[in-house]
């Protein structure tokens, strides 16, 4: 049988497209430390270390925990590192959790982060290699015929999009650490921003940001800070292959599968009823009302009408990206762990301008790739 | 599983090694790409115990983007195995070793039952010497790409220095590891060679001749794991994994002892090397010295018998070395020849990261 | 010794350029070789799963589904389905078309997977979903064993594919 | 398609990455540009160098810069008798992880011994810097070590 695990110390740093003030080693640590603080612990309380990152060749550095293993307190205990493409700040953070689920550690520390600013995103994430295609889209340009095909499946008129890119942002503003904070933000500005990849436009768009993102996890008699543990109520992962025939890149069958798991672990039958908040990886605006559908928050073709309704708003019956989102702050390696830990932060009541009343469960996602990788997990106040 | 494992580590679960597979082991693969090796080692351990992809609960992978110089290499590596419907699937940028460490967690809460765990890695595309100094301090180290030959011969140094080896001994570890591999069909390094032919070899590094260092090898590799009813439906006579443990040491060369390995002695203590008579040890010592550093970190006596495979020294594929050190190891118990055997894999320059995996025939 | 003073006229150290460049000899593999050596003749070559019977234009070499080798050359011809398309307005390194221009997922006929290509020859407001392609190929002395022998695909003048046609492949 | 058909390129991965270095790593680099080697005092009193933000054992954070060296006596060593193209010099030289005077931790770097049989484990070295008009503020403004007394 699993042993419970919770989450009882987060941390991350203020996210910037530069973070030109600190090392790689500065900034995990800047995010461990605070973690560390919340938990009321200091490294010799850890027993193991998880990082996680994106593409080894954002920063130059190969398998760079071994340089970073004396940097979070690591040394002479087990550290393991995580790579699932965008996902891997969540399933980084589900591989910590393990080793405390399965008896074998008391108190894991997980790391995520991303220097993106020490190269360049886009070069990063399509390294050009010989016979490859021409490079003709871009990040952008690899999702946005996905939106289009959602677009016309769901009939979704086109100012959803923008309706999603105003109420992530107008959150980061209650987020002290969010990498973009726009107070001036409206409808208007959204569609009078660039199309870069149409129908997708600048402001519909995650930027590209340092940061990173630490929690510390731990077993149920090793519990320790001044806020709540917010317990683990169920994890999962579910990859699919990145292109084969017939594959649903709207509604993929992975992210279908991962929630069925993860409710199932946590009892959960009508998430939009028994989920108080959602952090979503929503990287483009669109992607909120495909999740919600993928999550089953409604029925097929219905996303975009509880985003049109308010549903998802900070005072909607189900606030997704209370923090701001992937819309507002992504450091590519720490982005999915940041969704994991904003969900912590609503389940203990730490969360402060941005925290919704009242937080017994909460989901967290990720997704990475060409929307083939998902992590989960379902986080509650009560212990399961 | 011998009783004192069991008294320590009553909680853990028991896993087996259901199935092993590596491909040939070989300097330059050149023709397939990672899908391509990858395919038949995967196609072959389900085979090996007449299974499938369908029978399969969990998938983990280690490999490194670094080596073909190209971001997600992991990502098309799935296409070998054919992850449809769905799976529960995580990958580690760590050899295999490490993917199977976190499979083996997984496996301990008893919510499933089976795991694949793969490695692959090409390193003829590249030049690994350099590829390799990107692991080291991008501020300090890393600009003046020092290369890990230059950087085991410093730990070589040490040892020598220290008087706990001679040059003779890194020949006769070469030497002995050469022949060993000659009954290793998926060797690439094989041969009948003197330890006194050997130490006419020149130096790439001093004190590190031709012999101590590893080969350059493009290969893939894969285990099945099995827990509960799976273990005994899959053998006859599993191969238990009865300790598990993994640690690692600061980066900074200057404040370590190189002639020690501090994190493998902690791992092999925490696995419970000591529990009982070991027959069989698979070190993953890519360079000659490390064998002894990695032996008395074990403690290990000359009763053991080291590297029946050839061990790193005849064949060392990036990623997947450490994966097959475990798969070699249950392969000498499934085959009789011994009924413990010790397991290592490292990571990093100078032994840096040590994993430690014990595994037992019998109930 | 510069001492004191080369600090006081450059101020602090605070970034450190560590240029890295790495050689490769790459190679996309004997699959996909197959795919690009078609290019350079002017053809798609795909390769049919033996148990799915799914046909893959390009195969990496394995069905991606079932994790076989897939081995049946299928040479499938010039004509395909705009499946979903985003126009690309934003400027990027390495590009090489003018902006804007239309990307489009061509489920080329006969093949099970749709891959980027560009579309040219029409407007970028009436490009749809459904709308009938066929490639256009550089000049055969130009033929490279690369996508980019594909100069682009425009409209075929057929009727546009019904959605069921092509819906699964979205 | 049958064995030995595949097509072969080569495929170059550069990028010019430029680091952020943060306080500490910065003053170090700051001061090789002025002609200094600096360290820093962990939480237990020892001498770090190569400084970080962190003691390389415990985690813990380090303290004040401190100056060390510039001699220093070689922990170990290994001799390049082919050096490759990148590496610092491009005569034969020794790796050596050099204890600085002042230093609890070695730092590594090259020597220009001259020859294997000029440098033994035990040899006191001096930093040699490069000229201060060439000097950027980076592990290449030490052009090498040598031996005191200056051998070579």
């Amino acid at each position: 049988m699993a042993e419970r695990c919770a989450v009882i110390g987060v941390g991350q740093t203020h996210h910037k497209a530069k973070r030109d003030d600190i090392s790689i080693a500065g900034m995990v640590r800047e995010a461990a430390k605070m973690a560390l603080t919340d938990a009321d612990l200091t490294w010799s309380d850890i027993d193991a270390v998880v990082i996680g990152k994106a593409p080894d060749m954002f920063e130059g550095s190969m398998m760079p925990e071994l340089y970073l293993a004396p940097a979070l307190g690591a040394v002479g205990k087990p550290m393991l590192r995580v790579h699932t493409a965008g996902s891997v700040g969540g399933s980084t953070s589900i591989v910590a959790a393990h080793l405390i689920s399965s008896g074998i550690h008391q108190r894991v520390l997980t790391v995520a982060y991303e220097k993106q600013s020490d190269s360049d995103a886009m070069w990063a994430l399509s390294v050009p290699q010989p016979f490859a295609a021409p490079l003709l889209a871009g990040a952008g340009g690899y999702f946005a015929p996905h939106i289009r095909a959602y677009m016309r499946r769901s009939g979704a008129p086109e100012h959803i999009g923008r309706m999603v890119a105003v109420k992530d942002r107008l959150n980061a503003i209650r987020n002290p650490y969010a990498h973009l904070h726009l107070p001036d933000i409206d409808m208007k500005t959204v569609e009078e921003s660039m199309m870069l990849w149409d129908p997708l436009r600048y402001l519909e768009a995650c930027p590209s940001s340092d940061g990173a993102a630490a929690m510390v996890l731990a077993a149920e008699d090793s519990v320790s800070g001044s806020y709540p543990p917010a317990w683990i109520h169920g994890m999962a992962m579910r990859s699919e292959p990145t292109q084969f025939a017939g594959r649903d890149q709207v509604n993929p069958q992975a992210g279908r599968d991962c929630s069925a798991d993860v409710y199932a672990q946590a009892g959960i039958t009508n998430p939009r009823a028994e989920i108080d908040v959602a952090e979503v990886y929503v990287p483009f605006s669109w992607y909120e009302p495909m999740w919600l559908e993928n999550l089953g928050f409604c029925d097929l073709g219905d996303g975009w009408k509880l985003t049109e309704a308010g549903a998802t708003a900070f005072d909607g019956d189900i606030p997704w990206n209370t923090s701001g989102g992937v819309l507002s702050s992504n450091p590519i390696g720490a982005s999915g762990m940041l969704r994991f830990l904003e969900v912590a932060m609503q389940v203990r009541g730490q969360a402060g301008e941005h925290q919704i009343d009242g937080v017994s469960r909460a989901l967290g996602q990720a997704y990475g790739g060409g929307s083939q990788f998902f992590s989960m997990w379902v986080l509650g106040s009560d212990k399961p | 599983m011998s009783a004192a494992a069991n008294a320590d580590r009553s909680v853990r679960r028991p896993v087996s090694i259901a199935s092993f597979a590596q491909s040939d082991n070989v300097r330059r693969e050149n023709e397939r790409n990672e899908v391509e090796m990858l395919q038949p080692v995967v196609a072959e351990v389900f085979a090996n115990i007449g299974i499938d992809k369908d029978d399969i609960h969990f998938i983990c992978s280690g490999s490194t983007d670094y080596l073909i110089g190209g971001p997600f290499s992991f990502v098309t590596a799935l296409d070998a195995v054919g992850v449809w419907p769905p799976r529960a699937e995580s990958h580690v940028e760590m050899d295999g070793a490490w993917a199977l460490y976190e499979a083996w967690v997984l496996l301990q809460e008893g919510e499933i039952d089976t795991a694949l765990v793969y490695s692959f890695g090409r390193s003829s595309p590249g030049n690994l010497q350099e590829i390799l100094a990107l692991q080291l301090d991008p501020y300090y180290l890393a600009p003046l790409w020092p290369d890990p030959v230059s950087l085991a011969a410093l730990q070589a140094r040490a040892l020598l220095d220290a008087g706990k080896a001679t040059e003779e001994d890194f020949a006769a570890i070469a030497s002995r590891s050469r022949k060993d591999a000659l009954g290793n069909p998926k060797a690439q390094v094989s041969n009948d060679i003197s330890t006194e032919a050997l130490m006419k070899d020149d130096y790439v590094v001093s004190p590190l001749r031709r012999h101590a260092l590893p080969p350059i090898t493009d290969g893939a590799a894969a285990i099945v794991l099995a827990a509960g009813d799976k273990a005994r439906e899959w053998s006859d006579n599993p191969v238990w994994i009865t300790g598990f443990d993994h640690r690692i040491e600061t980066h900074s060369l200057g404040a370590r002892d190189l002639t020690s390995s501090p994190s493998t002695a902690k791992a092999g203590e925490v696995a419970g090397v000591a529990d009982g008579a070991v027959d069989v040890a698979e070190l993953h010592a890519p360079y000659a010295h490390q064998e002894i550093i990695l032996k008395e970190a074990l403690g290990l006596g000359d009763g053991v018998r080291i590297n029946p495979s050839g061990g790193a020294l005849a064949a060392n594929p990036m990623m997947s070395a450490g994966l097959i050190r475990i798969g070699e190891a249950a392969a000498r118990i499934a085959a009789g020849e011994a009924g413990r055997a010790v397991a290592h894999a490292t990571s990093g320059p100078c032994l840096q990261q040590n994993l430690v995996c014990v595994l037992e025939g019998g109930e | 010794m510069a001492g004191e003073t080369t600090t006081e006229e450059l101020g602090p150290v605070t970034t450190l350029a560590t240029p890295i460049r790495l050689d490769f000899e790459f190679t996309p593999g004997i699959a996909l070789s197959g795919f690009l050596r078609g290019l350079e003749q002017g053809k798609f070559i795909g390769q049919r799963c033996p148990k799915c019977g799914k046909v893959y234009v390009p195969s990496r070499g394995s069905c991606p589904t079932d994790g076989v080798p897939t081995t049946e050359e299928v040479e499938l011809g010039n004509a395909g389905t705009v499946t979903t398309y985003c126009v690309v307005n934003v400027p990027f390194a390495g590009q090489s078309i003018e902006i804007p221009y239309i990307c489009a997922q061509v489920l080329l006929d006969k093949a099970n997977i749709s891959f980027m290509g560009l579309i040219q020859e029409i407007p970028t407001d009436e490009i749809r979903m459904g709308m009938r392609v066929e490639a256009v190929w550089v000049d055969p002395s130009e033929l490279t064993p690369t996508l980019a022998s594909v100069k682009y695909f425009r409209p075929n003048g057929e009727p546009d594919a019904d959605y069921d046609t092509y819906k699964e492949y979205l | 398609m049958p064995e030995g058909e595949a097509l072969h390129a080569s495929h170059v991965l550069e990028y010019p990455y430029s680091r952020s270095v943060g306080p500490v790593i910065g003053a170090f680099m700051t001061g090789l540009r002025d002609g200094k080697l600096t360290g820093v005092r962990g939480a237990g009193g020892s001498v770090i160098v190569p400084p970080t933000e962190y003691d390389p054992t415990t985690g813990d954070d380090t303290g004040e810069m401190v100056e060390v060296g510039p001699g220093g006596v070689v922990e170990s060593w290994a001799w390049v008798s082919d050096p490759l193209p990148k590496h610092p010099l491009d005569k034969p030289f020794a790796w050596a992880l050099i204890r600085l005077d002042g230093a609890d931790t070695a730092l590594l770097h090259a020597v220009d011994a001259g020859g294997p049989d000029q440098i033994a484990t035990g040899d006191r070295v001096t930093v040699r810097f490069r000229p201060v008009a060439e000097r950027i503020g980076s592990m290449a403004d030490i052009d090498a070590f040598v031996p005191e007394g200056g051998a070579s």
